[in-house]
């Protein structure tokens, strides 16, 4: 493969390097409208059931640690904020700065998937998650709190998978920002792979309220 | 494979040699040549499944095949066909060739993501071999809960992720296509000189993106249900199974648009070039192709009339309904009004195009039987479902697939195809698909339930009429897969424009050349302007 | 398309105003305020994400193809939502078990 | 080569001949255009065929006019279509009061009905022709669906709930009764009768072998589970709710929030019990989720509806000597 080949000269069906920073942005954003489909579905799911279900979910919601989940999403906000400011270092070439806040952002991600990992290993040991050994307190309608969890699972599950890639993604640019291969005009991987970031971020600001905030004042 | 027969001039077939030449290549237009070589192979692999089915319902009795083989046989000919031939049969190869060179593009917009589709739809092509050779999966195309999650002991999971893997070929297929006319057309190509193909797979690559990421969830929710039992559709657990059926088809009736806007597409430029007429109405046409597109995302409730739907919900799904039905009408009325008054040539594509203005009214106008609340009740899941959606597929899509292939056979090999044999093969071919399909509108309204190995004795004459067609619609099928390979070393040379017509992809050598133009050309003329073609041509012989 | 780089400045305030609205979307849950709880939870989820689209994702400024884009996705999604609600919301309403 | 062969199916309920007139409607509707489509282009074809290769058309111009005419047109029909189906749908979808109860009960590749005074069929159905009968049915698998195509009437029976077909047969004979949702490798041995017969014949068949109604086996098992020491029937109230008068009554459940005491509640509260918490009663009683089958919640179901007197007379068709008048002794 001749990856080398397509570093900052045109690949050759362009016409001017813009139209192919335009091209690859506008590919980025019509892959992440697929994404907002893909996770449609699962909200879809979850306000279906929640409406369905309403006391569970509120129930099984309030076993959640709302202080983790805050807290974490402020690491993956701090972890966008890093971001942007990769993107905007790259914009004005600074290759040192673009550098070190790609590995804030990796880090600050890293952090974010550990606090996950500690929160879903906590909904272990509590026989939180659906199966045989499932027992949630304070109901006799096991079969919907574990509905509840199984939502919580798969959709934090899938959040984090795509944490997972963007972080190899970010690996990915950081290799590349450490071999100089990013100047100001010429720097649309960071661009696109910040807007793949960002997106992920997005998908957690409303995956926290909707998970994790259902009925707090019923505490 | 092209013997030196063709005049030895450089061109995208003989640019390079070799297997890897092939495997990792870049140029759309040999991506497409892999692409039509592996919706072949499933065509047929579908066909063989098709053919059984009739043959078992010779009879009323099941004496050929066991029920669960009966079970397994209608499954896989249904996901074999739809998911491994139907989508992908127009967009990516005639799409993956055309487009670009019909806007005037050296390529796509990410021609390694193009061969990466292919390569998607090959792998997720080997998880369904690997379900069929393993022991078949019995769930029908539809894998309803609770019996694909709980009760169902085959293989569904390989079955399901070699969807979900083909679902990606067709999403990244419809980015390509949407960027690569939205960024890359020739100077000149505005939006309303753009062919109508080029319009109709733009429309469809819209439904590719907004509707393929829902069936990849509920497939990922059904994986899920299946191996981890998180209870989402398990009605023990609070589950809804109705949920099942709304993801599914949020995604499965936007993609009966995939597999029939690009038809439509086709059967404009086939109706334009025989008559040598511009379209008539090409603003409305072109429109109508996306408000297909748009509208066929709010209907999907029309499935779902009889499944525990709450009664309000079916009729705002009816009314929207009607709603999607306009804009085919149209277009079947512009065809229409096209002739009128034009030079119509009887070549073959045009008779695959008769076939599918024909074939695809019925299709249509069945269509709102099966959208109208009181009739559906009676004829949902039985044989007169079955017959409509045939009337579309294989009536509509695959006669536009056919046609399209004739058409583009010279700019694509370089080489005509035999007429006789040719007119013959579309005639059999209209004549088995009526008789096969036709009886089953009787037979379904009788309340013959679809999916069955067995059928009460009074149906038997209308299945043995049914059985007859597809055996001469079998026979129809395979004269083209003949003739075709016939004509790759026998057929006479082609020119660059054999039919007289006016797109951009007629103006360039047959077989095109690896960029498709020697110089990017300028567009001047409106789309399907004869006349400057005529003046073009006494220019160039004068 | 890029010409423009924002300042840190604009990038940090956006930052604090996210912190804010997420701090702020955790205490008003605490209040009880019914069904509007949703409805307020959704509203600042919402303002986070315009937030972080508009000035992080340089949204502000990119061609309206893009705008397009975007606008056609949420579309989307809230057509699955409402249509497929519109079954869930309206079973019962006739008096009669299933329908 | 078989036997005769049927054309078009026998209307033999009260619902089928609005549905064939609504389908007459359409089918001429669909051979209209579909002639005039084909009469058209094969007039064209033959008209306007090309003569020479060089011969040029002239381009007509589109006529705006012209497209919204076969704009509105299609659309007004549709919308016609689309209202008539809609008023068929709604006289399929509402049983009438007066319709005799009959539950139905879908399990893997075999019905399951039974009858309130207590007969109980496999795939068959007997009921006397001239009387309307609601089915409420659930399923203990998967999806099946109850389709009687002489009576144009068709329902899917979903697991996990009640859903509702009814018909009021209008031939006395012999009818299909197909399982029309895929359900698995015998979907096509689901199958059955329904024999509609001259009231008289129906007495006959009804008065022969019945193992007491389903209202008394309900009470038998109302017993039997011990439901009575929470839910007393006479006047100390027990820790459960009275149940008597309670089928048809508005609720008032925990919270404010009223709910009509329908079959969904009742089975609900069974199998579900603190899904829903009648106001003033703790949330002690146990889920029976797994200790009863769908019939025995049926029996339940039939016994907690004869504790509410039934104002109106019984309907016609259950002449017998139905439990249903008498409250049952403790």
């Amino acid at each position: 493969m001749d990856s080398h080949a397509e570093t900052a000269e045109l690949r050759e069906q362009f016409e001017t390097p813009a139209q192919q920073k335009e091209i690859s942005t506008l590919g980025m954003w019509i892959f992440l409208v697929t994404e907002i489909m893909f996770f449609g579905g699962l909200f879809l799911a979850y306000a279906i059931y929640r409406r369905e279900f309403a006391s569970v979910f509120a129930l099984a919601s309030n076993t959640l640690d709302v202080v983790i989940g805050a807290v974490n999403t402020a690491v993956l906000l701090c972890s966008s904020f890093t971001m942007v400011l990769a993107v905007r270092a790259a914009q004005i070439g600074s290759r040192k700065a673009l550098i070190v806040f790609l590995i804030l952002t990796i880090l600050l991600g890293g952090v974010f998937l550990g606090v996950k990992a500690y929160e879903w290993n906590q909904k272990f040991e509590e026989h939180h998650v659906p199966g045989p050994t499932f027992h949630l307190e304070g109901t006799t309608q096991q079969g919907p709190a574990q509905l509840f969890f199984s939502l919580y699972f798969t959709m934090t599950g899938l959040h984090a998978l795509h944490m997972v890639v963007g972080e190899g993604l970010m690996l990915f640019l950081l290799w590349h920002a450490y071999r100089g291969k990013y100047t100001p005009s010429y720097y649309t991987p960071v661009d696109v792979g910040g807007l793949y970031w960002h997106f992920v971020d997005i998908v957690w600001i409303f995956l926290f309220p909707l998970l994790y905030l259902i009925a707090r004042h019923q505490h | 494979m092209i013997t030196e027969a063709v005049q030895e001039r450089e061109h995208y077939l003989n640019a390079s040699y070799g297997i890897k030449s092939w495997l990792l290549t870049k140029d759309h237009k040999r991506i497409a040549l892999l692409y039509l070589h592996t919706i072949t192979f499933f065509f047929f692999l579908g066909g063989i499944f098709a053919t059984l089915i009739r043959l078992e319902l010779l009879t009323p009795k099941g004496d050929l095949v066991s029920a669960d083989t009966y079970s397994k046989l209608f499954t896989l000919h249904g996901v074999i066909m739809i998911f491994f031939f139907l989508i992908p049969s127009i967009p990516a190869t005639l799409g993956n060739f055309f487009l670009p060179m019909m806007i005037g593009a050296k390529d796509l917009a990410f021609p390694r993501i193009n061969l990466l589709s292919w390569y998607l739809l090959v792998i997720g092509g080997c998880f369904a071999m690997y379900a069929m050779l393993a022991g078949g999966v019995d769930t029908g195309w539809t894998f309803y809960v609770p019996y694909s999650t709980n009760y169902s002991n085959t293989y569904v999971i390989a079955t399901g992720l070699g969807i979900f893997i083909a679902g990606f070929s067709s999403i990244l297929t419809g980015l390509n296509f949407i960027v690569t006319v939205h960024r890359m057309r020739a100077p000149g190509m505005t939006w309303f000189r753009l062919p109508l193909f080029v319009w109709s797979n733009y429309a469809t690559a819209l439904i590719q993106v907004l509707g393929t990421p829902v069936i990849a969830i509920t497939l990922v929710l059904l994986i899920g249900e299946r191996t981890l039992h998180i209870g989402i559709f398990d009605p023990a657990r609070g589950g809804d199974p109705v949920l099942f059926q709304h993801l599914f088809w949020f995604y499965s009736h936007p993609a009966v648009y995939i597999m029939v806007l690009p038809a439509m597409g086709v059967i404009s430029e086939l109706v334009s070039v025989f008559s040598k007429k511009p379209v008539f109405g090409y603003k409305v046409v072109a429109f109508s192709s996306v408000a297909i597109a748009v509208l066929g995302f709010l209907v999907w409730g029309h499935h779902l009339f009889v499944s525990g739907q709450s009664v309000y919900a079916g009729l705002v799904f009816s009314f929207l309904s009607y709603f999607v039905a306009i804009p085919s009408a149209i277009k079947v009325f512009n065809w229409t009004a096209t002739l009128h008054k034009g030079s119509i040539s009887y070549a073959t594509p045009m008779l695959y195009a008769f076939g599918f203005i024909g074939l695809f009214t019925v299709g249509g106008l069945t269509g709102l039987f099966v959208a109208c609340l009181g009739v559906d009740v009676h004829v949902h899941d039985t044989y007169f479902v079955i017959a409509h959606f045939h009337y579309i597929m294989v009536g509509g899509t695959l006669m536009a697939y056919l046609g399209g292939l004739h058409y583009w056979w010279p700019k694509m090999s370089g080489r005509m195809y035999p007429e006789g044999w040719a007119k013959l093969s579309a005639l059999v071919i209209y004549l088995g698909f009526n008789l096969t399909f036709f009886p089953q509108f009787i037979l379904g309204y009788l309340g013959m339930p679809r999916r069955y190995w067995t059928y009460p004795d009074e149906f038997q004459v209308l299945h043995v009429m049914s059985t007859a067609g597809a055996s001469v619609l079998a026979v129809g099928y395979l004269m083209p897969l003949i003739y075709f390979m016939w004509s790759l070393r026998y057929g006479p040379i082609a020119g660059p424009n054999p039919w007289g017509a006016t797109g951009l992809e007629w103006q360039t050598a047959s077989p095109p050349p690896a960029h498709n133009f020697d110089e990017t050309p300028i567009v001047t003329t409106e789309a399907y302007d004869y006349a400057a073609l005529a003046a073009r041509e006494e220019v160039k012989v004068g | 398309m890029q010409e423009h780089v924002a300042s840190i400045k604009t990038y940090t305030l956006v930052f604090l105003s996210l912190l804010a609205l997420t701090l702020a979307t955790t205490l008003v849950a605490a209040i009880d305020l019914g069904a509007f709880n949703v409805v307020m939870a959704l509203f600042i989820a919402a303002v986070k994400m315009m937030l972080v689209a508009l000035f992080f994702m340089h949204l502000r400024h990119s061609t309206i193809l893009t705008k397009v884009v975007v606008g056609g996705g949420m579309l989307w999604l809230a057509i699955l939502l409402v249509l497929s609600l519109s079954d869930f919301v309206t079973r019962g309403w006739l008096p009669v078990p299933g329908k | 080569m078989g036997s005769e062969l049927p054309l078009f199916p026998v209307q033999a309920s009260s619902v089928a001949a609005s549905v064939d007139h609504l389908l007459y409607f359409l089918l001429a509707v669909a051979v209209f255009f579909s002639v005039g489509i084909f009469v058209t282009i094969f007039y064209f074809a033959v008209r306007y065929r090309r003569r020479s290769e060089s011969e040029l058309p002239v381009p007509a111009e589109g006529a705006m006019t012209l497209e919204i005419l076969w704009s509105v047109i299609p659309f007004g029909l549709t919308m016609i279509m689309f209202a008539w189906g809609a008023s068929v749908f709604f006289e399929i979808s509402r049983p009438p009061d007066d319709a005799q109860q009959i539950y139905v009960i879908g399990k893997q590749w075999m019905w399951k009905l039974q009858h309130m005074e207590g007969q109980r069929e496999i795939n068959e159905l007997h009921i006397p022709v001239g009387q309307a009968v609601k089915l409420t049915m659930t399923s203990e698998d998967v999806i099946h669906d109850f389709f009687v195509p002489a009576f144009r009437t068709k329902a899917d029976v979903v697991p996990g709930r009640y859903t509702t077909t009814w018909f009021k047969p209008t031939k006395p004979g012999k009818y299909h009764l197909f399982c029309s949702q895929y359900c698995g490798t015998n979907h096509y041995a689901m199958v059955g009768w329904v024999y509609v017969m001259e009231p008289q014949d129906y007495q006959a068949w009804l008065s022969g072998g019945t193992s007491g109604s389903l209202a008394s086996s309900g009470e038998k098992l109302f017993h039997d589970l011990a439901c009575v020491n929470c839910h007393h029937l006479a006047d100390p109230p027990g820790r459960g709710p009275n149940l008597r008068n309670l089928y048809g009554s508005m609720v008032e459940l925990t919270g404010g929030a009223k709910v009509k005491a329908d079959e969904d509640y009742i089975r609900e509260s069974i199998l579900n019990p603190s899904a829903k918490i009648v106001s003033g009663y703790q949330p002690i009683m146990p889920t029976f989720q797994g200790l009863v089958t769908e019939e025995n919640v049926l029996q339940l179901i039939e016994y907690i509806k004869s504790l509410t007197p039934k104002p109106v007379p019984a309907p016609a068709g259950a002449g017998a000597a139905t439990s249903k008048q008498k409250p049952t002794k403790q």
